[in-house]
């Protein structure tokens, strides 16, 4: 199994809050992997440097097998070298409809004019059907993405996701406030767009974590706790102290 | 593609309709047109209205699809008008000045003419050299081709410097004001090489047509304003069709969400920017021949804010909405102050508009904000959803 | 030799009173009738030397009436002072006092001319300077600074021991000073006291100085003579020079271009010039060809070639020459003003700065309303402008019921308060409000605002400036010398400027109300969660802000015009203020006022014709500024500043 | 002291909270228990008027509070102590309590002495910045200046989130100071369950935004405790 991504290392301090504390870890090409952790535990921050939002103060972010360091791309050329990321919120463009949505994230050349010379090809309408009925769209096509329920808000901007192509896709919360029904159908896209790419899912719900059936990472206090299947690190003293704060820890 | 493309968008064919059917109307009821129901000044402020809506179409492009609230783009319209009217300025001066030194026992040489229009055109801010920006004034080709550069360019300078350094919202607002103040204040300056306050005058006299009367030209210019209008609004339409539409109201919805499926939001916001600079430009430079007149006190800032007005009132985010707006407003502003309207009798106070026009503009676009904010296109999304 | 003789008689004058009875001063005139009676330049000198000496009393009286051609002569030949009525005279005896009529017939009315009155005025003055009344000393003394000249230096040297007057007599010594550079005997005196110059930056000084090192231009075919000052290279501006030699008649004029048109026009016979047809006449080569053609024919003068131009360019040096002859006189001289220049650029350096911390004053002032709007509220009032433009109106309006302008600025500044204070909430309760969270709504409805008021303002109180008039106190200048001066008027603002920052400090960090404002701009939820009404809050900061738009606009009216447009004047610079200095801090917008004020009068100094160019640069300044420091001078770090 | 009757919210379109039910009564501690994002802050948000609910009602000593603001929940004596704090950075910790006079009448502005008594750190520290202090003084800070305002109801959301174990001691020992007091009614939001267990009188357990499991300690365990808590 080849790294995809390796962070080492990486700390980033806000005013004088450590929120990442010589954090290191790798992802494997085509894995779906789950980070969990408490409050403030530095999961979002962490997808924020991996993403470009934020630079850490010290630490490498190395991407694919050409070796990249990302810590020097804006968050746009961070994209297109395959990198997605989904937010807690559900961020669609509620103004438009879902094909447009969809249309927007499909894997074409980003640039200006690129875009405005763009036009419909059958290819690229064949894949946005495909993409739609991944993630159980396809009546809703023309619907405005503002009108969707909030499941399929979140499904939306998976299946945007998707549309970019990406080799790495960051996921953050993807179940939150949805229904039982909907979050096994969202453990499912997961699980099928892990097996082409890899998927990093940052979640609190542990059952949700469970049916996902992968490594999980543990985060605390800005580097990782422990790692490995679900029941090892739920097994792991030092893990439920965190988690359940044994005034012995 | 192009069928298509009307067919995806049938408010564009609506609007060519209409924009025909009014241009036909004008130039039959005009003076040139035999029927001459319209005064040629009439017809001249048709004409302006026209571009007005042109540079309001920009200004929705930049601010209702792109978000970008730019307090700027009265300057760049000002600086097209500025271009073109140096070259009529130049060449109408040139005329004059030859017919005079015709007169002279002996042909006058290059210089002295030079010399002559020099002193015609600055003897007002007490001078007579030829500044450098005049260089190309004698030339009507490369004074067209300011038109489209200098704002385009002025565009792309500060729309690098301000989104490169993410300046966002109200204090990217600001920035532009401030730049547009800077242009204001530096043509005020006598020693500016654009004589200062004074400006450029006579514009409406067209060098080589001096015999055509203005009747004529004012049709001409209205045909031109029209055809701009309905080139620059189809164009918009196009560039706003396709994917790039999707991209650029995404930026004004959702800046972060945008950057982060890859796209250079920056290099779009300079595009949107850059190219409406240039349509403002264009549209400034077909104004001014027909109001004569241009001056500092043209480009000041509060000219853009009663663009963002019309605009608003008008609705944004819809390119007719625009239209609308920056006719109706307009043409009311000159009805209302130009005495049209008639003064109201209190008894106690008589309310005469051309003093009260602006109190009643400030208060009804703070009425549309806090209550309309779709402006008078919002009405059309009432009607077409009452029907089905 | 009589110089001296005068300075000693006046240096005993007050004290040693001669004997009166010995002589008395008309007997004293008629031994020197003819010489009074038809002075000329020359002679008056001796015999004002012999009446000096004389010691005779009422002298200096007699010499003031002669001067003003008070004194008349009578049939008999003895002197009156006369005063003629019509065709009478009423004479007063020069010596008794005694006063009688005469008919004017037989008088004859001595009118010394003007050389003549100034020799007598020197003279009036070395009696002046030692008059035992100090107004008459200190007039003296103020006419030899107006006009100085070489004989007065040794009177005015003697009468400074024992000038009672303090002050009148450290300017004796300042003028000594003075008049010794200029016209003392020996080098060496003039050399300390130029030196002693070289520490005065007052402008007569200055002047002292470059009279001294006036120079005039010459031109010689041979070495340069005399004093030099500079020699200048003709090159420079070789037609300038070659004027200067055609002015000079060593050279011959150059042919202009409107002279060959003259002479073409002039010429002009079938159709042609010459061999040249005047269709062709329209380039400046065939001009001067036809032109030449008309030289060689010696129908007009020939062309000076530019060689010809350069050749007597060479042979000719053109250099400046001091009018003083002695060069170590002239070198100290340009020493000690280099020194004094050096003095002069520093102390306008200082001029500049205090003129710049009034324009930061104002700006604070004008910018502090909106940066704690903003800051609190995030809200971008456009109306605030207008809000100081209603203050200002406020004080005029004031002024019309209250004519002591000391009380009405009193009441004014209050009352500005107050009504900007209830503009500012009612705006905030009827459109901000509903605006929250849509900050650019929030600029097109103050806008929107900002338009009604200005043209209502318009309405009421026409386009005109109308003045707001400042207290007689506030006229006038602070001078600490020549060179600085600021007008109470800038003090006044820069103290009240100092006072509101104090008040705003005080009620941001001492009182209740500034708890709940800081609580709300740091954390609004938060602030709601302690029991903090956030809208209250709002309404109140929102008012505040406003109010102190209302006193800065008396204050701005008090030296600027008060129009309904003032306000848009200062629109785009207190955003900038804000924007330069970090949003919701009053350090940072004093900083930003600071900045922009220093930056502006920075720029003006390096123009200081137009000040439009310099807003102009600084605003592009500006726009630069906000690339490197989006967030302002004083940025908040943290939380605070998150959004 | 606090009912609250079938509780529903929503964040946008996904609802958090199903029908929540609780009460919590004067001089005890209620432990509102469960995992990360079961909607435990929700809870407490709604009843402290920082976010909105579209069913059920709130009352405090028996009135209705209908759909508070956070304001009018403070001046109805419900005092909050945030999850991550949220003092006033900027200000000193003399001014970060004195915020809580805001709902007292005049004459009863001042901070009671037993703040200090409780929290002797606070005193040592008045003059200094709340953004300056470490986490466990911030907390102590946000819970001071929460009794400033001398609530009927104080909601407490995770106290012990990142503390030192020692502040975590007084932390416990002062909510059982103001448990024993009887004043006011305590609601605590906590996933350490040790400390849940030593200082709460009943507890209620939500997952998934619904109750379920609403219990006295009498009649509960520290073993059940942990196996309804279990990962």
């Amino acid at each position: 199994m080849t790294t995809l991504l390796e962070v080492s290392g990486v700390s980033v301090t806000f005013d004088g809050f450590r929120a990442i504390n010589n954090l290191s870890v790798q992802f494997a090409e085509a894995e779906l992997r789950a980070i969990i952790g408490p409050n403030g535990a530095g999961k979002t921050t962490f997808m924020d440097i991996v993403t470009g939002k934020t630079r850490p103060d010290e630490g490498r972010v190395i991407w694919g097998e050409r070796n990249i360091s990302l810590l020097g791309l804006s968050e746009s050329q961070i994209a297109q070298e395959g990198i997605g990321r989904k937010f807690q919120k559900p961020t669609v463009f509620e103004d438009q409809t879902v094909r447009q949505n969809l249309a927007m994230a499909l894997k074409n050349p980003r640039g200006p004019f690129a875009v405005i010379l763009h036009r419909k090809t059958a290819q690229n309408a064949a894949r946005i059907e495909d993409i739609a009925e991944e993630t159980g769209l396809s009546d809703q096509l023309t619907r405005t993405a503002g009108e969707l329920s909030h499941g399929q808000k979140q499904w939306l901007e998976i299946g945007m996701l998707l549309a970019q192509d990406p080799r790495l896709l960051l996921v953050d919360e993807p179940a939150a406030g949805m229904t039982v029904e909907e979050r096994e159908k969202t453990t499912d896209i997961l699980r099928r767009a892990a097996e082409t790419r890899a998927v990093v899912v940052v979640e609190h719900d542990m059952e949700f974590v469970r049916r996902l059936n992968c490594k999980v990472t543990v985060l605390h206090e800005g580097s990782v706790l422990a790692e490995g299947s679900l029941d090892h690190v739920t097994s792991d003293k030092t893990v439920i102290d965190v988690y359940l704060g044994r005034s012995d820890a | 593609m192009r069928k298509s493309f009307i067919a995806e968008n049938p408010s564009v064919l609506w609007f060519l309709l209409a924009l025909s059917g009014f241009t036909l109307g004008v130039v039959v009821l005009s003076e040139a047109g035999g029927v001459a129901v319209l005064s040629t000044s009439f017809v001249k402020t048709l004409g302006k209205t026209l571009c007005l809506c042109l540079i309001a179409v920009a200004m929705d492009v930049v601010w209702g699809y792109c978000g970008i609230l730019s307090l700027g783009h009265f300057a760049f319209f000002g600086i097209g008008g500025y271009a073109i009217g140096m070259w009529l300025m130049y060449a109408r001066t040139e005329t004059i000045v030859l017919e005079s030194l015709a007169s002279q026992v002996i042909p006058p040489t290059p210089q002295e003419i030079s010399d002559a229009i020099g002193n015609q055109i600055f003897g007002v801010v007490g001078s007579s050299e030829f500044p450098a920006i005049w260089a190309f004034a004698d030339s009507l080709f490369l004074q067209l081709a300011m038109v489209v550069l200098v704002p385009g360019l002025l565009a792309l300078v500060f729309g690098w410097l301000a989104f490169r350094s993410r300046v966002t919202g109200v204090y990217l607002s600001i920035l532009t004001q401030a730049m547009t103040l800077a242009l204001a204040l530096y043509l005020f300056q006598n020693d500016s090489g654009l004589r200062g306050n004074n400006g450029l005058s006579g514009l409406q006299n067209i060098p080589g047509f001096e015999s055509t009367p203005q009747a004529t030209i004012s049709i001409v210019f209205f045909l031109a304003s029209a055809f701009a209008l309905g080139a620059g609004y189809v164009f918009f339409a196009w560039l706003l069709s396709g994917k790039m539409g999707s991209v650029v109201k995404g930026i004004r919805d959702n800046e972060a969400r945008v950057r982060f499926l890859g796209y250079n939001v920056e290099s779009y916001k300079l595009l949107i920017f850059t190219v409406t600079a240039i349509i403002s430009g264009i549209a400034g430079a077909l104004y001014y021949p027909q109001a004569g007149i241009i001056n500092p006190g043209e480009i000041a800032p509060i000219a853009s804010i009663y663009l963002a007005v019309w605009v608003a009132i008008g609705g944004r985010g819809r390119l007719y909405g625009a239209v609308i707006g920056a006719a109706v407003v307009s043409l009311l502003s000159s009805w209302f102050t130009g005495g049209g309207a008639p003064d109201i009798n209190l008894g106690f106070y008589t309310i005469q508009w051309t003093d009260w026009w602006l109190v009643l503009l400030g208060l009804s676009f703070v009425a549309v904000t806090l209550f309309f904010p779709k402006g008078i296109g919002g009405l059309f999304d009432y009607l077409v959803r009452k029907q089905p | 030799m009589r110089r001296l003789c005068l300075a000693l008689f006046v240096l005993l004058w007050p004290i040693a009173p001669h004997d009166a009875a010995a002589q008395d001063l008309q007997a004293l005139l008629q031994q020197n009738a003819d010489e009074i009676t038809k002075p000329s330049r020359r002679s008056v000198g001796e015999v004002l030397e012999r009446l000096a000496a004389s010691g005779v009393q009422g002298l200096p009286v007699f010499l003031e009436r002669w001067s003003d051609k008070g004194v008349w002569k009578g049939p008999d030949g003895l002197f009156f002072f006369g005063e003629a009525e019509g065709d009478t005279l009423q004479l007063t005896d020069i010596d008794t006092g005694a006063v009688s009529g005469a008919d004017k017939d037989g008088f004859t009315q001595l009118k010394p001319n003007g050389g003549v009155r100034r020799v007598i005025g020197t003279t009036l003055v070395q009696f002046q300077l030692s008059d035992p009344d100090p107004e008459r000393r200190r007039s003296a003394v103020e006419a030899i600074g107006r006009s100085p000249s070489a004989e007065q230096l040794e009177p005015l040297q003697a009468s400074i021991d024992n000038d009672p007057d303090p002050v009148i007599r450290a300017r004796k010594e300042q003028l000594v000073v003075f008049l010794s550079a200029q016209f003392a005997d020996s080098t060496d005196e003039r050399i300390a006291a130029i030196q002693s110059l070289s520490a005065d930056t007052s402008v007569e000084a200055r002047s002292v100085l470059n009279r001294i090192l006036s120079t005039r231009s010459f031109i010689t075919a041979g070495e340069p003579e005399g004093n030099v000052a500079a020699t200048e290279d003709a090159s420079e501006d070789p037609e300038a020079f070659y004027a200067r030699l055609v002015g000079e008649g060593l050279a011959q004029a150059r042919v202009s271009a409107d002279d060959i048109r003259a002479a073409l026009e002039a010429n002009v016979s079938d159709g042609r010039v010459g061999t040249v047809p005047v269709a062709q006449l329209g380039t400046d080569a065939a001009r001067e060809r036809a032109y030449t053609g008309l030289a060689d024919a010696g129908r007009v003068p020939p062309f000076v070639t530019t060689a010809a131009r350069d050749a007597a360019l060479a042979a000719h040096r053109f250099y400046d020459r001091y009018d003083e002859t002695d060069s170590k006189v002239t070198d100290a001289a340009r020493a000690a003003l280099t020194s004094v220049e050096q003095r002069v650029a520093f102390a306008q350096t200082a001029d500049l700065a205090l003129d710049a911390l009034s324009l930061a004053s104002i700006y604070f002032l004008a910018a502090i309303g909106l940066a704690i709007t903003f800051g609190v509220m995030g809200v971008i009032n456009m109306a605030h402008g207008e809000f100081i433009m209603m203050g200002a109106y406020t004080g005029y309006v004031v002024q019309l019921f209250i004519p002591d302008y000391t009380i009405s600025i009193l009441v004014a500044l209050p009352l500005a308060f107050a009504l900007t204070f209830g503009a500012g909430v009612t705006m905030e309760r009827l459109v901000i409000r509903h605006l929250y969270h849509r900050p650019l709504e929030t600029l097109l409805a103050t806008f929107g605002i900002s338009i009604a008021l200005q043209q209502l303002a318009k309405n009421i109180f026409g386009t005109q400036a109308r003045p707001l008039t400042s207290p007689g106190w506030l006229d006038g200048a602070w001078i600490i010398s020549d060179v600085i001066q600021i007008s109470y008027i800038r003090i006044a603002i820069f103290v009240l400027a100092l006072v509101f920052l104090a008040l705003i400090l005080f009620v941001l960090k001492k009182t209740r109300l500034g708890l709940e404002v800081r609580a709300v701009t740091q954390n609004p939820g938060m602030a709601a969660s302690m029991g903090i009404n956030p809208e209250r809050i709002n309404m109140l900061t929102f008012g505040f802000g406003s109010g102190i738009a209302g006193i800065a606009g008396v204050a701005i009216g008090l030296y600027a015009k008060v129009t309904s447009e003032m306000g848009a004047d200062y629109i785009v610079q207190s955003f900038m203020t804000v924007v330069v200095g970090g949003v919701g801090n009053v350090w940072g917008t004093l900083a930003g006022a600071s900045l922009i004020g220093f930056l502006q009068k920075g720029i003006e100094w390096f123009n200081p014709a137009n000040t439009l160019a310099a807003q102009t640069y600084m605003i592009l300044f500006i726009i630069l500024f906000i690339q490197f420091r989006p967030r302002g001078i004083v940025a908040l770090k943290g939380r605070a500043a998150a959004d | 002291m606090l009912e609250v009757e079938d509780l529903s919210l929503k964040y946008g379109q996904s609802q958090i909270l199903h029908d929540v039910s609780l009460t919590a009564a004067r001089g005890e501690v209620t432990a509102v228990m469960g995992m990360n994002g079961v909607g435990k802050t929700s809870l407490l948000k709604a009843i402290s008027g920082r976010h909105g609910y579209f069913a059920g009602e709130i009352r405090v000593g028996g009135e209705v509070l209908n759909h508070p603001t956070a304001f009018e929940a403070a001046r109805a004596r419900v005092a909050y102590v945030p999850q991550g704090r949220e003092v006033f950075p900027m200000m000193s910790v003399m001014e970060n309590l004195e915020t809580g006079f805001a709902c007292l009448p005049r004459e009863a502005h001042g901070v009671p002495d037993e703040i200090f008594e409780l929290f002797p750190v606070l005193r040592e520290m008045a003059g200094r910045r709340g953004g300056d202090l470490s986490g466990g003084q911030q907390q102590q800070l946000a819970i001071a200046r929460a009794l400033v305002t001398r609530p009927k109801v104080l909601l407490l959301d995770e106290p012990t989130e990142g503390i030192q174990p020692n502040i975590i001691q007084q932390i416990g020992h002062t909510i059982r100071h103001l448990r024993d007091k009887g004043e006011m009614a305590i609601v605590l939001v906590e996933q350490n369950a040790d400390f849940a267990w030593r200082f709460a009188d009943r507890f209620v357990h939500i997952r998934r935004g619904h109750v379920t499991r609403s219990v006295e300690k009498a009649a509960y365990s520290n073993t059940e405790l942990l196996e309804d808590l279990a990962l």
